[in-house]
């Protein structure tokens, strides 16, 4: 342990201490600030793109017991071990490690905790050499590529199979069955079809499916003659779900009946949207409604006008909260994993219901590290859950 | 050429940001947030296209005078005053902007958010009956979980919150769970058929 | 169609109709249901409590409109007992549509005891970044919001006076209706900075706090209109969330009526419907 | 610009959405275009204020950071839709983004939908909350399988699944009752306080 000289931020109040207790019996006593930090260690911080440093000690003694005088630590840093050491900042009491992320990768630094209680800093020993690096694998991540790779290894190989003109059995889902109906009965009144693809922007995976699933349902209203009607809270959903329309229609040999106009931009407006859609259900009077993609609160809003105008509705959505809305309110719901199926369902490709098959044994090896883990915790065994743990994105 | 570059462009994209989360090195490290804030720029540049598509739909209706065109001259107005003066004069509170929004937009918010008052009532009303063992579960949760939140439950009945929040906890945790653990396949699933090119209909690559 | 038949089908204006009225006629006669105050509540009451006049507070507005009826009356209520016991009173937002609901509530709970802005109180206005704000301001308020939510120059307000960090204030309570919002204040402030973080937040949200409160990370937590209702009840007057708790009651058992009647009429009709087919 | 101007004009908007509530008319339609007319020129110029200025022009042209330059460069194959014979480079960007975040969820739901999940779920059995708790994950996971019929043991197990989900949607719609009514009592206690003031 050594006592450092530069007491920078308190040097007044040093000079008056040494004034004052010059006379003294007790000088040496009240002249020790608080006990030092132990165990320190500094290595370069792991998992990162460089240029920090990760520096863990084991708090002073009298930091919270002891004297209980520790205020705070001081981070010290330098390129040479004997001297040039900087002031970085100071950590606050209990606090037992530091990342500084203003290093050079490739420099050496050395570091210094001091123990401070305001007035007098006892420091650490240096420590040191240490360098900062970027690394190329994230090891704290190892689990999640390990679910990456199979899980998308099992979806591809099923993919694969169907490739080869395996026969798949699919089970029937109520609301995807009910699209045909839908539309054909929309038809047969004359009237519209309403598809509204959420409030969320491309960013969103839900989004995503419900424009997808939007060209299925295009190419049925195209193939009928029936007007499709698609408000959209976002403006790139608008464009996507145009080029996914005006595709939809050329697929099937309409691309005559194609009209744009009917893919509108509303607003990006929560609950302008909601009264934009309301107002398109009683005046266009839609005979099937569909809504496919990411919802919040408006989904009950859009569900009960739909109701009352007496439209078939067919809901689909991976928001746990707002499914309860649709599933009172709507004839038919998609629940969570059923709208990532629908366009496999819609499009009765083989390549697409293969991947189906791929999500199902996800699930069962799901089911088996479920029953595995908790059999292995009732008998005290954790490792499992330990290595399911991840970190932050 | 021109359908392919869109699927060569999409399956890179997603290769990138899958590789990304793995690798801390440059030039992945900062890539995620890198991306967002392309697609908030490109998104911006679409609001010129929905925007676009807001008056030229309606200029049409007032032009033609389609029934309704009355409306059409009141939305265009409402779009026109906020994006200039918002545009021209700034957001900040104390703008015609700030005004606009906080006593045309927030009422106008409010009262459509608070229509769900009157739907989970009427909704409820239709929706929960026992008419078979699932809704018959469905009520029943509802019911208890509804009495369990308001101080009229716990005159009726005082165990109502703790039944509540066992119902909460257990078995809508487990529900919830199981949907969002099916959630997860399904995206894994549906993202790659999106990034292999199987899936392409939104691209308009056609079948 | 049968009588029963066509109550099971009764028109939804007319529940529309009773839904407005349970919620009217409580808000203009309180029923005043009996409120218990819970524990958690009671702790950031007696926190406030516990500060000695001239005692800084820092509240930041973290919500909105849609949020207002169950967080615009805590912040009310906090900041009314905040200027009661002589608090110096700092606002500020991470969300922009918080600023205003924020300065209402100052505004009208400051006139309540004569107390002057820039003297007593301040709202330093809206910030974009989230957490990145919380940790600027953390090291440097001043620095962070150099002019209040008017755009005037925060140094001409006494009330600044020995502002200079987050050292400075001693209690701060987040009114918050998502994120940015508590989490991010308890992993800065109580996290980095060791600060007593109190919270006012929607009901939706207050579960996911309640760890939080156990583990002493918040020294309080008000959850929706049920938690500001108590808040009302420890400050002893009936304001809006008290009348807001007696509406809940009756269109809750507005509801559960509904749907109870709705399955009396059922059951009735299917018997009366089975034995008409024999 | 006065206040009780402002109140009156919300008072009026709030009663021609809620009139909606009867059936659509005049009024109503009148709040409808208008709320859609303002909202979209509010978020064009918040978008304007928060994302291109700070993000792109400041970035770009101010502090010449000149990677900006795909961006903006996207943004403009974006408008290209306005001319239709150059109207499908417009699908480059957007093939960037679907591609972008196709990639970016599969990953991010596989470890808060999926790892973080089960890891929750993985508790023992101590106590029957726990074991129910787990046996709904387990048949919920169930009835989501889409190869296998729902027939005997599994189809049971699948049956219990869809008990558990409507438990669990029963249970939400229940939770969230109370939030949406305090929206209706905001809605209120500003006609009769701010607006008519005859509570106080």
């Amino acid at each position: 342990m050594r006592r450092y000289g530069r007491r920078a931020p308190y040097a007044t109040e040093f000079i008056i201490g040494i004034l004052l207790l010059g006379t003294s019996a007790v000088q040496g006593e009240a002249l020790s600030g608080p006990a030092p930090v132990t165990q320190v260690v500094a290595i370069d911080k792991p998992n990162d793109s460089g240029g920090s440093v990760l520096i863990r000690w084991k708090r002073s003694a009298d930091d919270g017991a002891g004297m209980m005088s520790v205020k705070g630590y001081e981070i010290l840093r330098s390129v040479e071990r004997e001297k040039g050491y900087e002031h970085l900042t100071v950590v606050p009491a209990g606090v037992e490690e530091y990342v500084d992320n203003t290093t050079v990768d490739g420099t050496s630094y050395f570091y210094i905790i001091g123990a401070t209680d305001g007035v007098h800093r006892t420091d650490s020993d240096p420590v040191g050499p240490v360098m900062s690096s970027a690394q190329w694998f994230h090891q704290g991540r190892l689990n999640m590529l390990i679910a990456t790779v199979l899980l998308s290894g099992l979806v591809l190989w099923f993919i694969n199979r169907a490739k080869k003109g395996k026969k798949l059995y699919i089970r029937p889902i109520a609301g995807l069955q009910a699209v045909d109906e839908a539309v054909g009965r929309a038809t047969e009144m004359g009237r519209p079809v309403l598809y509204v693809p959420g409030i969320q922007d491309m960013d969103n995976i839900q989004t995503i499916a419900g424009i997808v699933i939007l060209g299925r349902v295009a190419e049925r209203t195209a193939q009928y003659g029936t007007p499709l009607i698609v408000p959209t809270s976002r403006s790139l959903v608008m464009t996507a779900a145009q080029e996914t329309v005006k595709e939809a229609y050329l697929n099937v040999g309409r691309p005559d009946a194609y009209n744009p106009d009917l893919i509108r931009y509303l607003t990006d407006d929560q609950f302008g949207y909601a009264a934009g859609v309301d107002g398109m259900m009683v005046r266009e009077k839609p005979a099937a409604i569909f809504y496919m993609g990411a919802f919040y609160a408006e989904s009950l809003i859009l569900a009960e006008t739909g109701h009352s105008t007496g439209a078939i509705q067919i809901a689909g959505t991976a928001m746990p909260a707002q499914l309860p809305f649709f599933v009172t309110a709507c004839d038919y719901t998609l629940i969570g994993e059923e709208l990532f199926a629908a366009s496999a369902y819609l499009s009765k490709e083989p390549l697409l219901l293969g991947s189906l098959k791929g999500q199902d044994w996800g699930k069962a090896i799901f089911i088996a590290i479920l029953l595995l883990g908790s059999i292995l915790a009732s008998f005290g065994h954790y490792f499992l859950s330990d290595w399911l743990t991840t970190g932050s994105l | 050429m021109r359908h392919q570059i869109p699927l060569i462009i999409t399956f890179v994209a997603g290769i990138t940001m899958i590789v990304q989360y793995f690798v801390p090195h440059e030039p992945f490290a900062a890539l995620s947030q890198q991306f967002r804030i392309w697609f908030l720029i490109i998104a911006t540049f679409a609001m010129i296209l929905g925007v676009g598509n807001i008056i030229k739909i309606h200029v049409e209706r007032i032009s033609r005078a389609r029934p309704g065109w009355g409306y059409s001259v009141i939305l265009l107005a409402g779009l026109a005053t906020t994006a200039i003066s918002g545009i021209g004069w700034g957001i900040q509170p104390g703008t015609i902007f700030f005004y606009l929004f906080w006593n045309l937009l927030i009422p106008l918010g409010s009262t459509m958010f608070a229509l769900l008052a009157f739907f989970i009532t009427s909704a409820a009303y239709r929706a929960f009956r026992a008419r078979t063992a699932e809704a018959t579960l469905l009520l029943a949760a509802a019911i208890i979980v509804m009495l369990s939140r308001v101080p009229v439950g716990t005159y009726l009945w005082d165990r109502f919150p703790i039944v509540g929040n066992w119902i909460m906890d257990y078995p809508n945790t487990a529900g919830q769970r199981a949907i969002m653990i099916g959630i997860a396949l399904g995206v894994v699933s549906a993202s790659l058929r999106i990034i292999l090119g199987i899936e392409r209909t939104y691209m308009g690559a056609g079948k | 169609m049968s009588i029963f038949e066509r109550l099971t089908r009764i028109d939804r204006r007319i529940i529309f109709c009773t839904v407005a009225l349970a919620v009217i006629i409580p808000l203009l006669r309180p029923i005043g249901f009996p409120v218990s105050v819970s524990p958690s509540v009671k702790k950031l009451y007696d926190a406030i409590e516990a500060l000695p006049p001239g005692s800084r507070v820092l509240m930041s507005f973290d919500y909105d409109p849609s949020t207002m009826p169950e967080v615009y009356p805590m912040n009310f209520s906090i900041a009314k007992h905040c200027f009661k016991r002589g608090l110096k009173v700092y606002g500020m937002a991470l969300w922009a549509t918080g600023v205003s609901l924020g300065q209402d509530a100052l505004e009208k709970a400051a006139k309540q005891y004569d107390k002057a802005y820039g003297v007593d109180y301040i709202n330093l206005g809206f910030k974009a970044g989230g957490i990145v704000v919380i940790s600027a301001m953390a090291e440097n308020v001043v620095e962070t919001f150099p002019e209040d939510y008017a755009g005037r120059s925060v140094g001409q307000f006494p009330v600044m006076k020995g502002v200079r960090n987050f050292d400075d204030f001693d209690l701060i309570v987040d009114f918050s209706a998502g994120d940015p919002g508590v989490i991010q204040w308890i992993m800065i402030a109580y996290g980095r900075y060791g600060k007593k973080v109190g919270a006012g937040c929607t009901a939706v949200s207050a579960p996911a706090f309640y760890p939080y409160l156990n583990a002493g990370q918040l020294v309080g937590l008000l959850g929706g209109m049920k938690g500001a209702a108590e808040y009302e009840k420890l400050m002893d007057y009936m304001g809006t969330a008290t009348a807001g708790m007696d509406a809940q009651s009756v269109v809750h058992a507005l509801i559960v009526f509904y749907v109870l009647f709705g399955n009396a009429m059922y059951l009735v009709e299917r018997r009366r419907s089975r034995r008409n087919r024999l | 610009m006065s206040t009780t101007l402002g109140v009156w004009i919300a008072a009026f908007l709030t009663l021609c959405i809620l009139s909606f509530l009867y059936k659509d008319n005049p009024f109503y339609k009148f709040a409808e275009h208008l709320f859609v007319g303002t909202s979209a020129g509010y978020w064009a110029a918040y978008y304007y204020h928060n994302i291109l200025k700070p993000n792109l022009y400041v970035p770009l042209f101010k502090e010449g950071k000149l990677l900006y330059i795909i961006p903006l460069a996207l943004g403009i194959m974006m408008l290209m839709r306005l001319w239709p014979r150059i109207g499908w480079i417009s699908r480059w960007p957007l093939a960037f983004i679907v591609g972008t975040y196709a990639g970016y969820n599969l990953i991010t739901y596989l470890q808060t939908n999926a790892l973080a999940q089960v890891k929750a779920t993985l508790t023992p059995f101590t106590d029957v909350s726990r074991v129910i708790l787990f046996v709904g994950v387990l048949t919920g996971l169930i009835y989501f399988f889409f190869s296998k019929e729902h027939r005997g043991i599994f189809g049971k197990a699948a049956r219990v699944g869809i008990w558990f989900l409507m438990v669990a949607f029963g249970a939400s719609f229940g939770y969230t009752v109370m939030a949406r009514v305090s929206l209706i009592i905001g809605r209120m206690m500003f006609l009769l306080k701010d607006w008519l003031g005859v509570i106080d």
